[in-house]
């Protein structure tokens, strides 16, 4: 058994995506600000790329900017409309505390430029309320950013309704939609988004490519500066190959949208019930706001790193907020965020389906989460005092 | 890869897990909160290890570094093994990450606090200085994480 | 006939760098930071990707950063040096009048912040002179930035004398080596660089990946805030297929490079040799510090995007200076700051050979310039101005 | 592609382009300086342009704007060539590139200064207002590029 199951943190390149690519390495491999022909072929594709991208999005065109990915397009993002808002003496910000860190990080960038933070709770179900982010907003709110879909507990934020509010106090919305874009529809025009980041490779595109979207009137910020690529907004020789394998991914997971939703649920809430058989477990999000594919759950009195290992061993590709599958020694922000004490925070298990996952897969992970739980737990000290009444547990 | 295969080895074929029921010495280090919790058993005869357990909460790494302090330290005499370091023990697994070499320090205090426990309730004297106290190892429940 | 020649505006893949990318798409096509097998086996190319480019450069693993490209590369080296000058009250910065817009545009940024910026003269043959570098780092210098070879006319420029320079005086130096890495030798000890930018698909690597090398003990500045990638200073999931094409491509460039100079050379000799048998015509750069590939040369009487677009319809991919041949309105800033005139400037070609050109292709070439120049010149108001003596020649 | 095919027809095949000796008006704008130069030469005969030449410095479209508006020109009485635009230049060209619309610019005003060339040479009274003054085109030695 080999199943890869960390579809949030990467997925496998489809093959319309990697077709899309080839022909651009060393074919029509000119550039694209390149007067001849084999310059102009590129530019042509470049133009039919940026088109199709946009009409899936629901915008024009010139409304987006191609970066190197989702978190250079965050960046970019937030620099630039704070570097709006600071013109107009707006330096007030509104955002989650379950955003991605190419989100907080540059917010923490501009907490010490003056900027004024203001993180909106996301409740234990890992959501945003609208109610709490119109109260939020000030006179001198520059921008609101909240997450699309979550990374980690995948829950999905009412966008449509947080963007409303935003156009009704006339505040730029960012949304980072990374996790979103082609697994939820999405359309700029009726979510009321003014800006939004995606990455081609979570959604079986290729890596290092991104899109940020910002609504006409919305002038970006360089991050690089240099060439009159992206309308002087972002410099650098375009990535041909990769917008043009993005553009494929895109097209392909966006109309397989229905049926790949229609598989994912199912087999996502088989695999939930499977794992919450197990005692003292919780579920991490909402059961029902969530990604088509996303199952994260906390297993009191284990560590999140053993359980992968474990889980590898037996050929299973998982992820966990544990400390110890970073660099950092917190466990994941989120599900702190989300009321898990530390030590529960610790026990988390993501499993990201794509539609190749197939039930039979579901069924041999759940068996082998399963074991691997009960065997962690029967060399774990915090699950004897448990057990023996030592501790109390944190999940009933 | 992350690890090398004798940590591996270690983690997935742990030696000595288990309990010693009315152990000579207990020793628990780490704090659930920063994610590890080592608890070494001792059964000890004549001043030589007889017997060791341990139960670990934790990665792979404090699996790994509490399976190979036990092996290191099983049928030696106390004194041996009080000068079980750190750097030995993640030696022995053939080196340790940057940012988990912590959990090797864990197993050599765990070991150490299992003997303290048997000098402790058994009325040995010992000289202080070589078990390290809880404000350096950082690991009280009050405490940071590392 | 097709003729490219533009490989200084970007190149062809070569076969080893696409092989070298491909299983990395669908099948190593897990995050590096992931823990599970398929995470680490990418983390394990990604490794030994570092340690090879590393090797070539003759630096540490630990002190490559990969990027988006060449641009990015160049305007974190300049940030991140500028920001170590600034928290010592150094805010000089010393360039060149002939850098890449990556740079220039980057200064301009830092001129904006408080920064002083001198731009050295880089003469008739476009080289940088060491003793005018010597007489203009001040006490308060805080950075270098010269590059190794330049895009437009490809003049090379003396590294190693200019960063002893810099290290005696205890200045930061970075060069951009954009179009000098693959088709130059270059080792960062043996020519005392602090800080280099490279870009994969200047050597037949891919597009939207490049490295900034930085001297251990010299920080940077994160453009892009986020997850810990790259030591935490570029965040952003790795691009792993492309960094893995951009080391073999480097790999085999510079193990070619003795064979791919000893051809190129002649080859460029030949054609620049022919080009000047046109009338009123002069070369731009030096004749012989010059890259092994690059021909450029101005035609009197004439302009540069109307002698590309005929050229291309004969076969050939060119380049010009020409100011129509970008959206600003001034011919390139390298022309005009060796000392063309700007009627000349717009009359400029270049010709960038890869060591897939042949000698059937130059002499090619070189015919169909000359028809093509006259052809334009027949139909110029402005040479027939100067024949008939009613404007003076620039170009003799 | 950067041009229609009517522009590349105009830019490899041009119409026109040439000298006459002796010309009736001859128009000449732009500026070597900026990268383009437009000449128009023109043949009168009862008010009626008989023929017409341009030479023509400058890129793809410049060339293309010559050639198309001396088309657009040739044979008509010279108040119908005063009423030729430069969008009517671009439209006949299918259109051009934001950034090259000056070009167009350039080839009226090229068709104008023929025009008033001939005018002044004739002694024939003008309405002034139809002819751009130096100061707007900016095509003058002096001035900046467009
Ligand atoms: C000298 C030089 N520097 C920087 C760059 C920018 O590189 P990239 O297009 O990969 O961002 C280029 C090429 O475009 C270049 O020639
Ligand atoms: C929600 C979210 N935002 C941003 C990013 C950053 O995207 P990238 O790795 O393409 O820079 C990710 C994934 O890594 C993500 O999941």
């Amino acid at each position: 058994m080999n199943i890869y199951a960390d579809n949030a943190a990467t997925t496998k390149m489809s093959k319309a995506a990697i077709e899309a690519m080839l022909p651009y390495f060393d074919q029509i491999y000119g550039n694209p600000s390149s007067l001849h022909s084999t310059g102009q072929y590129a530019a042509e594709a470049l133009f039919m790329a940026r088109k199709i991208i946009a009409e899936i999005l629901g915008c024009d065109a010139r409304e987006i900017t191609f970066t190197s990915g989702g978190s250079e397009a965050d960046n970019q993002a937030i620099v630039s409309a704070a570097s709006i808002g600071a013109k107009k003496g707006k330096k007030h910000i509104i955002s989650s505390a379950i955003e991605h860190h190419a989100v907080l990080h540059t917010l923490e960038k501009l907490k010490k430029q003056g900027f004024e933070i203001t993180l909106l709770d996301a409740h234990e179900n890992g959501i945003v309320r609208p109610e709490e982010l119109a109260a939020a907003i000030r006179p001198d709110t520059a921008l609101v950013t909240i997450m699309y879909a979550n990374n980690e507990i995948g829950s999905i934020q009412p966008i449509a309704e947080l963007g409303k509010i935003c156009r009704e106090k006339g505040v730029i919305f960012h949304t980072d939609a990374v996790q979103a874009v082609g697994h939820v529809k999405i359309n700029v025009v009726e979510d009321n988004i003014d800006m939004l980041s995606l990455s081609a490779h979570k959604f079986h595109g290729p890596k290092g490519i991104g899109v940020l979207y910002a609504k006409k009137g919305i002038p970006l910020t360089n991050l690089i500066e240099g060439g009159a690529q992206e309308r002087g907004k972002r410099a650098g020789t375009e990535n041909l190959p990769a917008i043009m394998g993005m553009a494929a991914a895109l097209k392909e997971a966006v109309s397989d949208i229905d049926e790949n939703t229609a598989k994912l649920i199912p087999l996502r809430d088989r695999l939930i019930e499977g794992l919450l058989q197990i005692p003292h477990t919780v579920l991490n999000g909402d059961p029902k706001l969530r990604l088509p594919g996303n199952a994260n759950v906390c297993f009191e009195g284990i560590e999140g790193e053993s359980l992968l290992l474990l889980l590898d061993s037996k050929g299973i590709c998982a992820s966990s907020g544990s400390a110890c599958t970073s660099d950092s020694l917190d466990p994941s922000h989120v599900l702190l965020a989300i009321g898990r004490p530390h030590e529960v925070a610790h026990g988390s298990l993501r499993l990201s389906l794509s539609e190749e996952n197939t039930i039979e897969e579901i069924d041999y992970m759940i068996e082998a989460i399963k074991e691997v739980v009960a065997y962690l737990r029967n060399m774990s000290p915090v699950w004897r005092d448990l057990q023996e009444g030592k501790r109390s547990y944190v999940i009933q | 890869m992350l690890y090398s295969e004798k940590v591996m080895d270690h983690f997935t074929n742990p030696r000595n897990v288990g309990v010693i029921e009315n152990a000579d010495g207990v020793g628990e280090v780490g704090n659930a909160k920063c994610g590890d919790i080592m608890k070494i058993y001792l059964k000890i005869e004549n001043d030589i290890i007889a017997d060791v357990k341990f139960e670990t909460f934790g990665c792979g790494s404090a699996i790994a570094s509490s399976s190979m302090a036990t092996e290191m330290i099983k049928g030696k005499p106390l004194s041996e093994a009080l000068t079980l370091t750190n750097k030995a023990v993640a030696e022995a697994l053939d080196g340790l990450p940057a940012h988990k070499l912590h959990c090797s320090v864990l197993a050599e205090e765990a070991v150490k606090a299992a003997v303290k426990d048997y000098y402790d309730k058994n009325g040995i004297e010992y000289d202080h200085a070589i078990f390290p106290d809880c404000a350096s190892c950082g690991h009280c429940e009050t405490g940071e994480c590392h």
